[in-house]
């Protein structure tokens, strides 16, 4: 599979996604926000990190770029677009995913490993996954998601919830959620289901002497 | 000319930063406070003489950057 | 404009200090060049009351690379790579902004690692606040940390470590130290001397404003009523443009462009530009209309003085400018070329057509005076003569407050808001004995941890100062690392007090003892006095950041116990110390007496033994035993591991409390499996090492033969909980 | 009663965020501004009728909580 990852200025997790992307084989390029066009990819990753600085709202600015017309048409094709941590706010800023990531609810940065649970075995990007929950870490300053009730309705509807918090045997409690987002939310998919946002770094976890080596899971099931 | 912006969330989104600062005064003792939602606030000088013009530059900012139209709403002041 | 006494005092420089500028200058300066003097002849920038003393540290070994006197210091950890750290204070300016003033710190710190061509990989933090009751502490607390965060997290550093300390003695000088750890290429080093005249002086990074103008004297001022209303400007940090300034200086770095390379800190430009013309031995000439400014009629002492963040002064080979700007303007950098070096030996700076300043460097570098300041040493604390009473204070609840009390619980509700998993190389997370942060895309890793121990350095200096470098070489130890350099970070008093000089001197002893012995030198570091309000100094706090390496990530250490029915063996001699412990100061209330004694040899022998098993795969958990004693050590590891133990009484018993709560040093404990005890046994035996086996690991609960028995789970709320009620 | 407060760095002090926002409008070809600085709004719901003891509440929450007088300002607004 041939994936493309986005450095805008002040992204910080475009090494980490690049290097788990290689790990499993995945033919990845890199490419300046600044670009016009995309190479020829059948994924592309906006990566985590603090782009402009998260100045104005937490992705505001890079939802702005240049290159952010060319994802646009990308995924209007049905091509993948991953966004994480960062990634996911530039995309709810583009529109291309509905809702609000606002501040965590006690106003802290949260880094920490976190249960999460996948709620949709449909899309392309969980299909393959078996685990019952999966250890994650998260490292953000606005992940409280929030959307109006005919939002959540809609994609409670169209099965677009695709991750919860949860706690490790895989219950959804309010004790697991670490932000505040609504429904214990921590990622979602369009309608389509080929855009996913999350907050969490499955990419920090691609390793079996690091705290947790469920990163492999996503990627593989991706890959297949 | 310098023209004064006030962007708030709208109603039915939840500002956790003013609820924090609610419970902190409540925490300080300043039990008197019900509510508090917490919004932005910009001044962008522009190169403009003309009040009218340099308003019309300062809605077409505030749509195309400084709000998120989904969550919030935007009133410029002066 | 006439120089009068005030504007000398003004300055922070004393009338014979002036007397003797005038004499290095054959006539008066004007404004400007006053303002030069004062930046560089500060304790900050001249290290005047410290010089002397500073240069009994040892600073070689074979692993060093690079030792004091340039940005940091530079350690060789074999292959290609070197490993660039050093620590700065930043106490004043986070007491006034804590937000800003952490954050500036945090920013100032990464600076002078990547200047020198390193790569950050990993951040730590030493933080000092004053008693929690006190009214300012919360918000200084919640500020710093914020800040703390706010700069590293945007960056994409990970803050790996730190230690976090409440003391009275802190209530209005609370201590802020940023450490900085980098990855360089050892042959693409990047060093501030500048060589060969007429080439091009460039600044890069953000504009130039009217901040912390003269916060390098302010850093050497004590408070006193009036500087909470003094509202000095303080800096405002730029985490993005930080972030940006990185990349393109890396990138710049890559080709052969740069000569001397040096980021505008204290004292910004003044510093800079002096400090690299000086070491190379050669003039400069800045044409002040060239600085890039946030502001309009900056005047040429604004600018000079003015500590704007995210920063750089570079001199590069002739002719390369266009192909470095082109650098910087794709990142959105300023860029401007504003001197040149010359061979006059004095710095010209020209503004408006007009020469505005002409000094010799030698009289801002070389000259400022340098102070054998009075001192008086401190004597070893007598012991407590008298048997102290321990009727009513019952072991369990001793413990419960000992493992509850702030100086000792888990900082989980601080390293949370720090993100510590960022780069994806975080092999060992904070909370452990020392972090472990793996080389990109290697099986090594480096192991760095900070250590204080104002306490111990009170109550006698030269002890306190041994104490806090084998507390530090313990805790790399511990996760299995070769110890290999130290930075440090000497916070004190007033150094015109000759008590406080006395604590300054005799601390700088001890670890200059303590660092011969273990082979452990000093390659870069910091000072900061005058950290006192209204003549009350902070208690001495220097602090150590070491830096030991990994061979192989897999087989690193830590404390968590790993599974039921192993043996606990304790490395070291329990004497029962118990002066100075937090059990006596902060149970009992008693304050006399002298701090645990360092037996260097032991320290070593016990510590080499320690990796020895360590890397013959004989050990599965090691911690070593330092504040709370061996109860407080005991828990963690069951905390860390979820897993109980059953602690014995030892046959000849010197007094149960004193052998659970003293603090004892050069001790570790281990967890060994049953069958391979007596392997383990054996070598200590045949390195000399006193151990003894001091209970065993089992299901569910912590018991202390019949005194105690608690539950992990409660064990946890008290370890757990302390910060959460605190700050609700 | 409801107050509402804009809190704006000084003068001298730098405002990063207004800094990239005056960057990133030029960028979209939104010429002619010239700076743009970014404060905060609050809206606080005291619980007190009289105007004039709830802007002293204002004043006391802006000292207390809001501001840090060294970097910023505040203008109690309505
Ligand atoms: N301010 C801080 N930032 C990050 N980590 C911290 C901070 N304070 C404490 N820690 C972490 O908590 C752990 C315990 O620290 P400390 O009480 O000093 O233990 P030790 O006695 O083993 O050195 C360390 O791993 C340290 O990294
Ligand atoms: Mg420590």
């Amino acid at each position: 599979m041939k994936s493309t990852v986005i450095i805008f200025p002040g992204s910080n997790c475009d090494r980490d996604i690049a290097n788990a992307l290689q790990k499993y084989n995945f033919q990845n390029k890199m490419l300046w926000h600044n670009e016009t066009e995309l190479p020829k990819t059948d994924l592309v990753v906006l990566p985590g990190g603090f782009s402009y600085g998260d100045y104005l709202r937490t992705g505001s600015i890079a939802a702005k770029s240049k290159i952010i017309t060319e994802v646009i048409k990308h995924s209007n094709k049905g091509g993948l677009v991953l966004g994480i941590c960062n990634g996911f706010q530039i995309l709810i800023e583009t529109g291309l995913l509905p809702g609000i990531l606002l501040r965590n609810k006690k106003l802290k940065f949260i880094s920490k490993d976190v249960y999460v649970k996948v709620t949709n075995k449909n899309s392309k990007y969980f299909k393959e996954i078996k685990q019952k929950v999966l250890k994650w870490h998260i490292a953000h300053n606005e992940g409280n998601f929030f959307a109006n009730k005919n939002i959540i309705k809609k994609l409670q509807d169209n099965d677009q919830i695709a991750l919860k918090y949860c706690d490790a045997s895989g219950g959804i409690k309010q004790d697991s959620n670490p932000n505040g987002s609504i429904e214990n939310i921590a990622g979602i998919l369009n309608e389509q289901k080929n855009i996913l946002g999350m907050m969490p770094h499955p990419e920090r976890a691609v390793n079996e002497d690091i705290y947790s080596n469920d990163g492999k899971f996503f990627f593989e099931s991706l890959l297949t | 000319m310098k023209i004064s912006v006030i962007v708030t969330l709208k109603k039915e989104v939840l500002d956790p930063q003013g609820k924090v600062i609610q419970q902190t005064l409540n925490n300080m003792g300043i039990k008197n406070v019900n509510e508090v939602r917490q919004g932005k606030y910009f001044e962008i000088e522009i190169n403009e003489k003309d009040p009218n013009k340099a308003k019309d530059s300062a809605e077409d900012i505030c749509k195309k950057l400084l709000t998120n139209s989904i969550v919030e709403n935007y009133k410029i002041i002066s | 404009m006439k120089i009068s006494e005030k504007i000398i005092k003004k300055h922070g420089l004393t009338l014979s200090e002036y007397s003797e500028i005038n004499k290095l200058m054959e006539r008066d300066p004007n404004l400007l060049e006053l303002g030069l003097f004062s930046a560089m002849w500060n304790e900050h920038c001249s290290y005047k009351s410290s010089k002397k003393h500073l240069k009994k540290l040892p600073t070689k070994n074979k692993k060093v690379i690079q030792g004091p006197g340039e940005n940091a210091g530079v350690i060789d950890i074999d292959d290609d790579d070197a490993i660039i750290f050093k620590i700065e204070s930043h106490n004043h300016p986070s007491f006034l902004e804590p937000y800003q003033g952490a954050a500036t710190g945090v920013g100032g710190i990464l600076r002078d690692v990547f200047t020198m061509g390193a790569r950050p990989i990993a951040n730590l933090n030493v933080l000092h606040f004053g008693e929690p009751s006190n009214s300012k502490t919360k918000n200084l607390l919640n500020g710093v940390v914020s800040g703390i965060g706010g700069y590293g997290n945007c960056i994409g550093i990970p803050t790996v470590g730190g230690e976090t300390n409440f003391d009275e003695s802190y209530n209005e000088n609370i201590l802020v130290n940023a450490m900085s750890i980098g990855l360089a290429k050892k042959n693409n080093i990047f060093y501030s001397k500048a060589k060969g005249i007429n080439k091009p002086v460039v600044y890069v990074g953000s504009k130039t404003g009217r901040d912390g103008i003269h916060g390098a004297s302010m850093a050497s001022a004590e408070f006193d009523e009036n500087s909470e209303e003094k509202k000095p400007t303080v800096q405002v940090g730029d985490p993005f443009t930080e972030k940006l300034l990185l990349e393109a200086c890396l990138e710049l770095m890559k080709k052969n462009i740069i000569i001397s390379i040096q980021d505008m800190g204290a004292a910004g430009l003044t510093s800079s530009s002096i400090e690299m013309s000086s070491k190379g031995n050669l003039g400069i000439e800045l044409n002040l209309d060239k600085v890039p400014c946030r502001e309009l009629n900056m005047t040429p002492y604004e600018m000079m003085l003015s500590e704007s963040q995210e920063r750089m002064l570079m001199i590069l080979e002739s002719g390369k400018e266009n192909e470095a700007q082109k650098i910087f303007l794709k990142w959105g950098l300023d860029f401007s070329v504003i001197g040149i070096t010359t061979n006059t030996k004095n710095i010209v700076l020209k503004y408006k057509n007009k020469e505005v300043a002409n000094v010799p460097l030698k009289a801002l570098a070389d000259k400022a005076p340098v102070y054998d300041r009075k001192w008086i040493s401190h004597k070893l604390p007598k012991k407590i003569k008298k048997k102290v009473n321990y009727n009513g204070y019952k072991i369990k609840d001793i413990f419960k407050k000992i493992i509850n009390h702030p100086n000792i619980c888990s900082k989980k509700w601080i390293w949370e808001q720090y993100d510590h998993t960022v780069m994806a190389d975080t092999f060992i997370r904070p909370g452990e004995n020392a972090a472990v942060i793996r080389i990109h895309g290697k099986n090594k890793g480096i192991a760095t941890s900070v250590d204080s121990s104002p306490i111990y350095c009170e109550s006698h200096p030269l002890t306190g100062g041994k104490q806090i470098v084998c507390e530090n070489w313990r805790n790399l130890v511990s996760v299995g690392s070769t110890p290999i350099a130290i930075t440090n970070c000497l916070n004190f008093g007033s150094p015109e007090k000759k008590e406080i000089m006395g604590q300054f001197v005799e601390c700088v002893q001890g670890i200059s003892d303590a660092c011969n012995y273990l082979d452990f030198p000093v390659v870069s570091g910091n000072v900061s006095f005058y950290n006192e309000t209204n003549g009350r100094g902070i208690k001495p706090t220097p602090t150590i950041g070491g830096v030991g390496k990994i061979n192989n990530v897999k087989k690193i250490m830590t404390c968590a116990f790993k599974k039921e029915n192993s043996n606990i063996i304790k490395i070291g001699k329990t004497e029962g110390h118990v002066t100075q412990s937090i059990f006596y100061r902060e149970v009992l209330g008693i304050k006399d007496g002298p701090p645990p004694e360092i037996n260097l040899f032991n320290e070593k022998n016990n510590g080499l033994t320690i990796l020895e098993l360590i890397r013959k795969e004989l050990v599965m958990a090691v911690h070593d035993i330092s504040k709370g004693g061996l109860i407080a050590a005991i828990s963690k590891m069951c905390i860390m591991g979820n897993i109980g133990a059953k602690i014995y009484l030892p046959k000849k018993l010197i007094s149960l409390h004193n052998y659970v709560f003293g603090e004892d040093q050069s001790r570790y404990l281990i967890e060994v499996e049953e069958k391979l005890t007596n392997d383990v046994q054996k070598i200590l035996e045949k390195n000399g090492v006193y151990s003894e086996i001091v209970g065993k690991t089992q299901n569910n609960n912590l018991e202390l033969d019949k005194e105690f028995s608690i539950s992990i789970e409660d064990l946890k709320r008290e370890y757990f909980n302390w910060f959460d009620k605190y700050l609700n």
